[in-house]
């Protein structure tokens, strides 16, 4: 029963993106025919730009011997996942510079953060303290970077952070905070549009864990829905069950669910949420999109929508190849945007810049093309191009459905 | 001679924390001082001893390592005086390191509505002060409690002062405080001393509080009221009766250890310039006990080196850090079937001074079955 | 400035907690149903802690590890039988059945091993040495926190792809609640164990000895108790129906294979003990199934984010005021 | 012959000696009491004699048997059954499961149900609660009920350790009646009692402990006439 209300939605909303392709990627896109997640119904995946600007440059790059770059984040803490998928993207991108440009040999240091705040200022201040590093990709979570924004404001260091999406974070005057993705005030906005506009959802209940993540995407998502949001639930880290909060939903009767957090709370609420026969919508953020949660949920995982400010991967070609091959997986969630952020820094490497005040000063200048979007920040260090994706669960498989902001 | 030949004839049965005990114990004042001082200069030089194997980088910025072992130190001997002078198991230690940590954000942090621009010093007493306060209304309640039943209880109210800061607004769950103030004070370059990243100021200010903190503890155990938690630690019905107020000892050192918690914490949330939710578990809380149980509880030496050990040896050894609660977990299960004492016990002291202090407190002799600092009266619950 | 702080309270005070007392009686019965489910977990859990605080009055703390081996135990079971990770199993009923009592055994088995191991390994030679009863309880804490980190390590700190064999759907309704067929089983099974444990410690001489034990262990031995053996055998008794809780859990909760998966419902399950009347069987019987509604109808009036904290409270609560319980303490006083 | 012999058996609590070599035996069919001062030492040898107490040194046999390493349940198995000081009946069980624990190491059902036949016609009250909760007789019928149990072991040897402690006088006569009647059907006795005048003129044999170890033995007459032990155990009332 409930499967196939959530199918007929499908089949609405899949309808609905043939006729919204067309106008997402403007003129420089062509249905990627064969590849391997291609689905006739969704939004096809962009094609790398053809002017992307890619690590490996021209292969001019001209620069003194020693210079490195660093990757400060989780490696083998707790959410260690999405940390060594944007390490790994890290990792190729240095790799394909230093085969490409003979003249420029880039170390890349990594420091694992455990994806903590008190042990990030530690390993913050070694790096820091290690006057090579030139630049950095990290902190992927937005907890560390609160904590150790300070300390790279103070030290002039550059960070590009390619999955800290807490929109507070480039409102505390750190000039060197750059975010290489949107951030929850994009997302927020723009999933909110999605389950009304798209979905035609007139009712939502609106359910958030206890991260800082959680709280601030919902509270976002909340105020763009206004007044169809019909209930408000809070869950814990590591909670497993929520026969209650489920009660709490199935007596609201919302058309749609957008649950704000990660996906190891996700699956056991998805299956909880659809175990009782409930009709809704669920609709879940970049936290959630994970293949973790499609096999974790058991089954309740299909159809689910997945918003995410990050860009299909699939589209990449030779990054998909080429990650695939290095880190025996496929890309995940912001290893393509792991790879643009470093993309940035090695560049202003290949310039032969050997100061961090310069390389922080070219990084904000920069102005060119990534592989996921345009690269020109703001003066807060906020991209002011913003994709924002929606992704859907079928067959098992996430599949890109469009881009909706 | 006479004596030497003594000590060198029972060597072989005389535990080695007592050998050392004994060998300080005889030595003058002169001798003591002459050790004290150098050992002192030597700990403020630490940093300076930033070279293979006592550093810890390239992994981790080695003055920030001292710094947090230091911290872990402070940590350690308050909770020692709760669990190894008064015999109070304390499993939500960390809520009185939250709440001071907790002050400081609220007080010094431009997220808090509480903000304004106090004093530094005045927040490090209205955290101890505030902690003290906590440790009045945690412990009136519950220190009527024995046992384990004591320490199933603090283990919960540990984990409703995190729950708290989980779900009131005002202490802004995982969201956390942000650029909290730090302690004044500028180099001759106007440059500040107190940087989040510099580690040395806040190692030595640290330490000088270890020092401060050691020789108030050291003070209060000689009087009448360390006294008292020996004799409460020992026999606590024996002590009742014999009219010491047990209670009212018992409250004293949870206050105490609460506003030695509360200080580090205080000092915790300045060095970060961070506070949030995600610190204060229960696991931190049993790190912390295990910091006290491992050098011995009862015994200042032994739960200082207890600390180092869990503090440091993470920081230096970055490949182990995911084993160390594996390798702790072992390690307590060992060192209490070979070892209940800690590795120096607080034992041997109480054969000496601390059995005289239970003989003029409860005018009987300890009860010679006394194998650990811990024992319990065998009973769940008290009144 | 301090003068904020009223502003600061008042302003929290319409935020951060209401009583929605509508809502808990709106979802009065829903809760109840669930709860019930949910707390015949927490009382097979309890059992174990209150049989082996009874006989040795420790509260084994590693007993929620005992518990989420047992779950490994059943996951692996699956895994072993064929079943794929990530779907919900389309096998025919009868064999389903056989799967899942084959996975009950070796679950049971799996929780009554590491149990009995915890026993010999770390609790009998204390005993031995004549230890004072914290030492027992901090190599409890020890003991618990070397399993988990064993299991992170041997397998990592992600939860095991869910396994599931039967899906989930509405049987019937009660009170305008539907139940679902899992929902069933599961409480039907745990209460039939219990009632099996029960009859086990009331009605057989071991049971007897057990008992005796509890409330009189030199008295016992004058009676011919052998009291290793009956330590040992609750130890194994606790731990087989924690091994059983455990393939309940996974079964409403195919998500919960995970190295930490047992410390919050250890702790609950404890609490759940200590309500009912810890060292009491009947007790942790009682005060699962109690706790499992309570949580519920407190996050119901309070708001998800308090369910934690509810369970909390209940422990602090009854340990201040009624430390014996609703049935009273150990195995014995309590008139059973 | 000798059922039980303790020879130059030491005891110690931690760092305290207990017993001090002590030495004594009891014969076959004997009522042999144990008369001292608090602290005497008699509840440390009664439970030094059952197990529950490690010697430090000295040996003890039964029945020619060294059983001075024998685990505690299992000299239950070879026939010593002692019913403890305080009664020590389990609050939580029914007089009927109380008595059950009692044969706890017997597999002979047939003696068992006759043994329950004896206890019932010796102890009366105990029959008619059969069902009632330990905890909550009054303390004669928990010594009843302690006796009582202690019989259902069949043992070949009884320690009592103190029937009459609290009891009111009728009961202390009933109780010391019985005891001579369990005597009389064959089971072997050893008795520590505070009530020496009534242990003495009970008794076949007499020792007196004092600090641990022994200091005079007699027949239980002998020493009931002895002024000195008069004036030390007898007392004034």
């Amino acid at each position: 029963m409930s499967k196939n209300g959530r199918l007929r939605i499908l089949a609405v909303a899949a309808t609905a993106s043939l006729t919204l392709a067309g106008c997402a990627q403007g003129g420089n896109e062509e249905p990627a025919e064969g590849g391997a997640a291609t689905n006739d119904s969704a939004a096809a995946a962009p094609d790398a730009p053809t002017d992307a600007v890619l690590p490996a440059g021209d292969g001019t790059g001209e620069c003194e011997d020693g210079v490195s770059i660093a990757y400060i984040g989780t490696i083998a803490g707790q959410n260690a996942a999405l940390g060594v998928a944007i390490l790994n993207g890290v990792r190729l991108a240095v790799e394909e510079h230093n085969e490409a440009n003979a003249g420029c040999q880039v170390t890349l240091k990594e420091f694992d953060t455990e994806g903590s705040p008190d042990r990030a200022s530690g390993v913050v201040t070694q790096a820091i303290n290690d006057d090579s590093i030139l630049g950095v990709v990290g902190l992927p979570f937005s907890g560390e970077s609160d904590a150790a924004g300070q300390s790279f404001h103070e030290a002039g260091l550059v960070t590009i952070s390619p999955s800290a999406t807490d929109p507070a974070l480039s409102q505390n005057g750190w000039d060197t905070f750059f975010r290489g993705l949107g951030n929850d005030a994009q997302q927020g906005p723009a999933a909110a549009t999605f389950i009304g506009e798209d979905l035609g959802a007139e009712s939502v209940c609106v359910v958030n864990d206890d991260s800082s993540y959680g709280i601030g995407l919902a509270r976002e998502v909340r105020e763009a829905l206004g007044d169809a949001v019909v209930c408000t639930e809070e869950v814990k880290t590591n909670q497993r069950e929520f026969s209650a909060v489920v009660g709490t939903i199935e007596a609201s009767g919302p058309d749609a669910v957008f649950y704000a957090g990660y996906y190891t709370e996700a699956a056991p609420f998805a299956q909880q949420l659809f175990a009782r026969g409930l009709q809704t919508t669920l609709v879940a953020p970049d936290g959630v999109r994970d293949d973790q949660f499609v096999q974790n949920a058991v089954g309740a995982a299909e159809g689910v929508y997945l918003t995410c400010p990050c860009v299909p991967a699939d589209g990449f070609g030779d990054f998909f190849d080429a990650f695939t091959e290095l880190a025996g997986t496929e890309p995940s969630t912001y290893s393509a945007e792991g790879y643009d952020a470093t993309t940035v820094l090695l560049r202003a490497l290949d310039e032969g810049l050997s100061t961090r005040e310069e390389v922080l000063e070219y990084v904000r200048d920069y102005d060119a093309p990534g592989l996921t979007k345009h690269f020109k920040w703001d003066e807060d260090g906020e991209l002011t191009d913003t994709p924002v994706w929606v992704y859907q669960v079928e067959d098992g498989e996430i599949v890109r459905d469009r881009e909706i902001g | 001679m006479s004596a030497h030949h003594f000590r060198s004839g029972t060597a072989t049965k005389v535990p080695f924390g007592q050998r050392i005990r004994d060998w300080w114990n005889g030595l003058s004042r002169f001798h003591q001082w002459a050790i004290i001082i150098p050992v002192v200069v030597l700990v403020y030089l630490m940093p300076f001893l930033n070279f293979f194997p006592i550093t810890t980088e390239p992994g981790t910025d080695f003055e920030l390592a001292l710094f947090n072992t230091a911290r872990i130190v402070l940590i350690a001997i308050g909770l020692n005086v709760v669990v190894g002078q008064a015999g109070l198991l304390d499993l939500g230690y960390v809520g009185f390191f939250a709440i001071g940590a907790y002050v400081a954000a609220l007080m010094t942090s431009r997220d808090s509505a509480l903000y304004a621009e106090y004093p530094w010093l005045l927040v490090v007493v209205v955290g101890i002060a505030v902690t003290m306060v906590s440790g009045v209304i945690i412990g009136t309640p519950t220190l009527r409690l024995r046992g384990d039943y004591l320490a199933i209880v603090t283990l919960g109210f540990g984990e409703i002062v995190r729950l708290l800061a989980d779900n009131i607004p005002a202490l802004r769950g995982n969201v956390g405080f942000r650029n909290l103030e730090r302690p004044p004070g500028e180099w001759s370059d106007g440059t500040r001393i107190f940087t989040q990243g510099d580690g040395i100021p806040w190692y030595w200010l640290t330490v000088t509080a270890i020092i401060a903190v050691l020789i108030l503890v050291g003070n209060l155990e000689r009087s009448r009221v360390g006294r008292a938690w020996v004799a409460i630690r020992e026999d606590e019905d024996a002590a009742e009766i014999m009219g010491v107020p047990t209670f009212r000892f018992k409250v004293w050192a949870f206050v105490i250890g609460a506003a030695i918690g509360g200080l580090s914490g205080v000092l915790y949330a300045g060095q970060l310039g961070f506070v949030n939710n995600a610190r204060f578990d229960v696991v931190t809380s049993v790190l912390f006990l295990a910091a006290v149980i491992l050098g011995g509880s009862g015994n200042k030496v032994g739960v200082i080196l207890g600390a180092i050990v869990i503090a440091y040896t993470p920081e230096r050894f970055q490949v182990v850090s995911e084993y160390r609660y594996l390798i702790f977990g072992l390690a307590l299960i060992v060192l209490m079937i070979f070892r209940p004492q800690g590795l120096l016990g607080a034992r041997q002291r109480l054969l000496a001074r601390g059995r005289q202090a239970y003989k003029r407190l409860v005018g009987k002799p300890e009860p010679v079955s006394t194998e650990s600092p811990m024992k319990d009266s065998g009973k769940g619950t008290g009144a | 400035m301090i003068g904020n702080l009223p502003t600061v309270l008042a302003q929290g005070g319409v935020d951060w907690i209401s009583f929605d007392i509508g809502r808990l009686v709106d979802q009065f019965w829903y809760n109840t149903v669930n709860g019930l489910a949910y707390g015949s977990i927490y009382s097979l859990v309890a059992v174990g802690y209150t049989l082996v605080y009874g006989v040795l009055k420790l509260i084994n703390f590693a007993h929620s590890e005992v518990f989420i081996v047992g779950a490994f135990g059943a996951y692996f079971t699956f895994q072993f039988l064929g079943y794929e990770s990530g779907g919900i199993a389309q096998a025919p009923l009868v064999e389903t059945i056989v799967n899942l009592i084959l996975a009950l055994a070796v679950a049971m088995i799996c929780s009554g091993l590491v149990a009995l191991t915890l026993e010999r390994v770390a609790y009998r030679p204390l005993r031995r040495k004549k230890a004072p009863r914290l030492v027992f309880l901090i190599t409890a804490v020890g003991a618990s926190f070397a399993i988990q980190q064993a299991i992170m390590l041997w397998r990592n700190p992600n939860p095991e792809l869910a396994i599931q064999l039967i899906a989930p759907r509405p049987l019937f309704e009660v009170f305008g609640v539907s139940v679902t067929n899992i929902q069933l089983t599961v409480f039907l099974a745990a209460l039939v164990l219990l009632l099996i444990a029960d009859s086990f410690i009331n009605r057989t001489r071991l049971g007897r000895g057990i008992r005796a034990v509890a409330q009189d262990p030199d008295t016992a031995t004058l009676m011919g108790v052998n009291k290793e053996r009956v330590i040992m055998l609750t130890f194994i008794i606790g731990g087989l129906l924690a091994g059983a809780a455990a393939l309940f859990y996974i079964m409403q909760i195919p998500q919960g294979v995970v190295y930490n998966g047992g410390f919050l419902l250890g702790i609950k399950a404890f609490t759940a003990a200590v309500l009912g009347g810890i060292g009491n069987l009947r007790g942790a019987l009682l005060g699962g199934f109690l706790l499992g509604v309570f949580e519920n109808y407190g996050q119901s009036l309070l708001g998800g984010q308090w369910r934690d904290v509810v369970a909390f409270v209940v422990l602090i609560v009854i340990l201040m005021f009624r430390p014996t319980g609703i049935l009273g303490e150990s195995l014995g006083k309590a008139r059973v | 012959m000798t059922l039980l012999e303790i020879s130059d058996v030491s005891v110690h609590y931690g760092r305290i000696r207990a017993l001090s070599g002590l030495s004594l035996t009891v014969e076959e069919g004997e009522v042999v009491t144990l008369i001292g001062a608090n602290g005497a030492g008699k509840t440390t040898t009664m439970r030094t004699v059952s197990g529950l107490l490690p010697v430090t040194s000295g040996s003890i046999t039964f029945e020619g048997d060294d059983i001075t390493r024998l685990r505690a349940d299992l000299r239950v198995v070879r026939g010593i059954c002692q019913s403890p000081e305080g009664r020590a009946i389990f609050p939580g069980m029914t007089v009927q499961e109380n008595l059950d624990m009692g044969c706890y190491t017997r597999k002979d059902r047939a003696a068992i149900a006759e043994d329950y036949e004896r206890v019932f016609s010796l102890f009366p009250r105990l029959e008619e609660r059969r069902t009632q909760v330990g905890g909550t007789m009054s303390g004669g019928e928990q010594q009843m009920l302690a006796l009582g149990r202690a019989l259902m072991a069949r043992p070949r040897l009884l320690l009592l350790d103190e029937p009459s402690m609290g009891l009111a006088p009728q009961f202390i006569q009933q109780i010391f009646r019985i005891i001579t009647e369990i005597n009389e059907q064959g089971t072997t006795v050893l008795l520590v009692e505070q009530n020496a005048q009534q242990a003495l003129s009970r008794a076949h044999r007499a020792y007196i402990l004092d600090a641990g170890e022994i200091t005079r033995t007699g027949t239980g007459a002998e020493l009931l006439a002895d002024p000195s032990i008069k004036d030390a155990y007898l007392g004034v009332g």
